[in-house]
């Protein structure tokens, strides 16, 4: 593994991200569309958000999103202000910084809501 | 389309039609507002909201909200097309060496991509019934 | 084996060799080549420095007259006048050339090139020191073969890269000259042996400094074609006169420019004093390389040396702003933080002289032409060479700084016109089956030594030995010991084994045949220093220590006879309007 | 002090692949890898091969993959690394053609590609161009490259897709079309605005850190895509 610094793994995170991102938002509307189709259907596709693994990986996702977003801005002010460049490391630890908290927040909602069998 | 030029005249010939800066622009004016959309669409359905509360009803009474069905339209056609754009770069990255790789899964990505679109965009148009508002 | 036919073939790709084939290319009929051991970027005329002197007169008032003078007088009288006026005019143009080619020159606060004083450099025959040497921060050099490099590029120059020569195609002709016919190389990528037949060959290959242990030269400096036309009968000319930077890093001999002096640098001995004072008084730290390095051994001959063993000497630029350090100075300032960790805008710089470049080299004429004779007609047809492989002569006894680049790109690009215009008047003259023999020989002998003695050890202990008893100070008694060290030496490396007998990227068996060449160019060095007594410019014998006009006021011509033993002939100097006088600054 | 070299060596005339040499010396902390590496190649194993010339990191021979990075071996001390076990690989993305030598052909290309070369006046001035301070300033970090190919090989996009130009490429196109005094950085920004151009460029800030003359290359790769965007240049 090449040994790079932030900006390699920035990079690299913002591209899983993105990826598992998309695969999710694929998904998703599949199944909220299946409304389409009619309550029944809606109700047996809804039925795989009830499994634990499902609601941790949306924790995950939640996660991804934030992530992707934060250090999506990181490269928008790189790309469009000469100034970025200089602090992207700053920056990075900012947009890591504010995904944490998206994910506290997921976390802390959700746990309980798992836990208590809801 | 993937522009291979290695030399001036090449890139001439092709630069003209290059809509690459043209995607550049839109992955970051698009993610701008995504980062918007998105962290406040997982806030009030997702985070505030328990996911598994969304059964049909809640999700046809949220459709008939026109406010709400526009944002959403945003948020799916954004959304898809910021993703698509993004697999192209790392499906370009990841067949540099392999046009018929490239050419199969740019084909396969991208059917999904416009699939899964229509398939949301007509749960968006067409009126979902509510149970106990507009069915029995 | 390949066969290539070019009309004329540039062997060297730095700033002689692009400058010849830039020229060459604009100038012929027909295709020209590039052969180069490296990629071209590798050349060591990117390691070049301080800058390119040229009376451009953009911060003093300058003429190229001056520059003339101070370039004869630098080499103590030996340097060809004919070379120093055509140089010295030259340059100008050349420089303003350069810049026209992009070459990106720091400038002046009214955008002109900036021009910086050096070493020798003086108005007025000598009456104080002069801004001439045009600069690119601190990699002038870098910056000219970036240049020529890119140039080549877009007038499509054909380059074989990584190709090692081994052997010209050199034969009698009808009339008792010699003729050039090409030469034979070997593609380092896959061991394969190329001939390239052409009507004129431009040989440009650089120094020979890797012959000493601390030297400022590339390993790819091994003097390669002075070795091999030196096997193939031509003579060297002035091979005694070796040049020593006074400010090499210490221990490791990687440079640092006189730039660093030229904008304001001081030497200081172990005391802190600027003994320059006292061996100069006129331009002080800016006297001639010569003058320096030999000054600076005597400060740590007599004890006044600095450090705990008192081996080396301070270069002090402490008193400099920062600022321009940072902008003028950016590439040392770095060699001496990475290497010595001694931060230079706060603490003065150990440094200690380094093998540098040779003032001798292949004789040619003006235009290049090479001499296999001491007439100026007796020259090889279709031979040329240019840059620090040729003596033209116009560093003489030594060489000033910013010289050297001026000397590419003045005499490199004559040299290219001459070649294009040779290949333009001349047919290509056919060459015989076996014109790779000898390079076949070379190859298989090396691939196959499974002798005992070690590359390494012969090269470090001829790199010791030629440091000890053939670099600034010389006498008979160390000269005559170096020649039989180099005959014992010599007598090893027929027993040398290497372990690696791939065909591709075989650099084991390159160094092997490097180091033959390398040996070759130290009995030149020393053969040639022992047979001049007297002392001049660069070459100062203990015991003969004053410059003897009526004896040695020419130039000396080594060919061999057989390997150890050689035959000096005698050039005369072309003199002119500067007579000779005491040297002093 | 002892130090242990892990080479990775691979000769195509007798190895199937690659693989790792192992070599315990003696070292000493103010040694350049590349003093070590000759030291190896002299005393130990003739057969190792790499290059390398100038040895201060001026002529960029030497870029190779030492302890996971990229660097000129003969720009970094062992003092540097702070470890005595040392890996040593070739740079990456270019096909290896024996244990650290790399075909640099597909690096060069790249390079001739973007117009490396002054144009500038069809009849230029007399004497030179006039060129401020300013403007000589801008471009000074990219004259400094002196395509060692660390930057390029550091490079994520460049290890999957060969395609891209790369960051050296860009610096020296950049060190034209900002140089005051050239006429053809239109042309030249045409050639970057491709997918094998600068938009391929991700930000991942390796050939910054790994460029052994310490150009800013990313943020001189920024200065073009602004160039591009905002039109200007």
């Amino acid at each position: 593994m090449y040994k790079g610094n932030e900006g390699q793994w920035a990079f690299f995170l913002h591209r899983l991200s993105g990826i598992a991102i998309l695969l999710y938002l694929i998904l998703h509307t599949v199944s909220i569309s299946s409304v389409l189709l009619g309550e029944s259907a809606y109700g047996a596709i809804h039925e795989i958000y009830k499994l634990l693994i499902f609601r941790l990986g949306l924790i995950a996702v939640a996660g991804a999103v934030a992530y992707h977003s934060f250090n999506g801005l990181r490269i928008v002010i790189m790309d469009f202000t000469g100034w970025g460049v200089k602090y992207q490391r700053q920056l990075w630890y900012a947009s890591l910084f504010f995904a944490g908290i998206v994910i506290v927040a997921a976390l802390a909602y959700n746990i309980p809501r798992i836990l208590g069998g809801e | 389309m993937a522009i291979k030029a290695r030399s001036f005249k090449d890139a001439r010939s092709q630069a003209k039609s290059n809509p690459e800066l043209a995607w550049w622009v839109f992955m970051r004016l698009s993610g701008t507002a995504l980062v918007v959309l998105t962290l406040f669409h997982i806030f009030k359905n997702y985070i505030f909201v328990d996911e598994a509360s969304w059964d049909y009803e809640k999700i046809a009474s949220s459709y008939a909200d026109w406010w709400n069905k526009l944002y959403l339209l945003a948020l799916l056609g954004l959304g898809l097309m910021h993703g698509a754009n993004g697999m192209r770069y790392i499906i370009d990255d990841a067949t540099a060496k392999n046009r018929v790789a490239r050419f199969w899964a740019k084909a396969i990505v991208n059917t999904l991509i416009g699939a899964v679109f229509v398939f949301g965009i007509l749960a968006l148009v067409v009126k979902i019934p509510i149970p106990g508002v507009d069915t029995p | 084996m390949r066969a290539h036919k070019f009309d004329v073939i540039v062997v060297g790709a730095g700033g002689s060799g692009l400058m010849a084939a830039l020229y060459a290319t604009k100038n012929a009929q027909g295709s020209v080549a590039v052969i180069s051991k490296l990629y071209p970027t590798r050349s060591h005329t990117g390691a070049a420095q301080g800058g390119v002197g040229a009376a451009l007169g953009n911060v003093d008032e300058d003429s190229w007259e001056w520059h003339m003078f101070d370039t004869i007088k630098g080499g103590d009288y030996l340097t060809d006048q004919d070379a120093a006026e055509i140089f010295a005019k030259d340059v100008i143009d050349a420089v303003y050339e350069l810049e026209h080619m992009g070459l990106p020159f720091s400038r002046l606060p009214d955008g002109k090139i900036a021009q910086r004083r050096f070493g020798g450099h003086t108005r007025e025959f000598g009456k104080a020191p002069v801004h001439r040497a045009c600069y690119a921060a601190d990699r002038t050099g870098h910056m000219i073969l970036q240049t020529l490099y890119q140039n080549s590029i877009k007038e499509g120059v054909n380059f074989f890269n990584e190709f090692l020569v081994l052997d010209m195609i050199l034969e009698e002709d009808a009339d008792g000259g010699q003729v050039c016919k090409g030469v034979i190389a070997m593609d380092i990528a896959s061991g394969e042996l190329h001939t390239f037949h052409a009507k004129s060959v431009v040989l440009a290959t650089g120094g020979n400094g890797r012959m000493f242990k601390v030297t400022s030269n590339a390993h790819a400096l091994t003097g390669d074609l002075t070795a091999i036309a030196y096997r193939r009968g031509i003579p060297l000319e002035d091979m005694e006169f070796y040049q020593f930077h006074p400010t090499g890093l210490y221990k490791l001999g990687v440079l640092l420019t006189e730039g660093v002096r030229g904008e304001g640098g001081i030497l200081r001995n172990g005391a802190g004093e600027r003994f320059m004072e006292r061996y100069a008084p006129t331009i002080k730290d800016l006297a001639p390389r010569d003058i320096v390095s030999r000054s600076m051994y005597m400060e740590i001959r007599e004890g006044r040396g600095a450090g705990p063993n008192k081996d080396y000497i301070l270069l002090d630029i402490t008193h400099l702003d920062p600022k321009i350090i940072e902008e003028r100075l950016p590439d040392i300032a770095d060699f001496s933080r990475t290497y010595l960790r001694v931060e230079p805008t706060t603490e003065p710089v150990p440094v200690n002289p380094t093998a540098h470049y040779t003032m001798g080299g292949i004789p040619t004429t003006i235009d290049g032409e090479v001499l296999w004779g001491t007439q100026n007609n007796e020259i090889v047809h279709g031979l040329y060479a240019a840059g620090e492989v040729a003596c033209v002569s116009l560093h003489g006894a030594n060489r000033l700084g910013t010289n050297s680049l001026g000397d590419l790109i003045v005499f490199g690009r004559r040299a290219g016109v001459a070649a294009a215009k040779y290949a333009n008047e001349n047919a290509l003259l056919p060459i015989t089956d076996d014109v790779a023999r000898r390079a076949e020989d070379l190859i298989s002998r090396t691939r196959n030594a499974s002798g005992k003695e070690s590359v390494a050890k012969i090269r470090a202990e001829m790199q010791q030995s030629m440091q000890d008893n053939a670099s600034v100070f010389r006498t008979e008694e160390t000269l005559s010991a170096q020649v039989e060290i180099l005959r014992g030496l010599n007598e090893r490396y027929t027993q040398i084994g290497i372990s690696d007998r791939s065909e591709r990227f075989n650099t084991e068996m390159i160094e092997a045949i490097e180091l033959g060449f390398l040996l070759d160019n130290a009995e030149t060095l020393v053969h040639s220093a022992l047979n001049r007594r007297e002392s001049r410019g660069a070459h100062s014998r203990e015991d003969f220590t004053e410059r003897n006009d009526p004896d040695y006021l020419k130039h000396t011509m080594i060919y061999r006879k057989e390997i150890g033993h050689t035959e000096i002939k005698w050039r005369d100097v072309v003199l002119g309007k500067y007579e000779p006088k005491p040297r002093v600054y | 002090m002892q130090a242990t070299f892990k080479i990775q060596r691979y000769n195509p005339e007798k190895d199937k692949k690659p693989y790792w040499a192992e070599y315990t010396l003696e070292v000493d902390a103010k040694d350049r890898i590349l003093d070590i590496l000759h030291k190896i190649k002299w005393e130990m194993d003739g057969s190792l091969s790499f290059r390398r010339s100038c040895a201060h990191g001026i002529c960029g021979s030497d870029a190779m993959m030492i302890n996971g990075k990229n660097r000129l071996a003969c720009k970094v001390l062992m003092m540097d690394l702070g470890t005595t076990t040392v890996t040593v690989e070739a740079i990456r993305g270019l096909p290896v053609e024996k244990d650290l030598i790399v075909d640099m052909k597909p690096f060069f290309d790249s390079y001739e590609a973007v117009m490396p070369y002054f144009i500038g006046d069809a009849v230029p001035p007399a004497t030179e161009y006039i060129q401020s301070h300013a403007e000589e300033k801008i471009i000074d970090a990219s004259t400094k490259c002196i395509l060692c190919a660390c930057c390029t090989t550091s490079c994520p996009i460049f290890w999957v897709n060969g395609q891209y130009l790369g960051p050296a490429a860009i610096v020296q196109a950049h060190r034209f079309i900002f140089d005051s005094r050239d006429r053809a950085g239109a042309q030249r920004l045409e050639i970057l605005n491709q997918t094998t151009g600068v938009w391929r460029c991700r930000t991942a800030y390796n050939c910054t850190e790994a460029c052994p003359r310490d150009i800013p290359i990313t943020e001189i790769i920024g200065q073009v895509k602004r160039a591009l965007m905002y039109g200007t240049a």
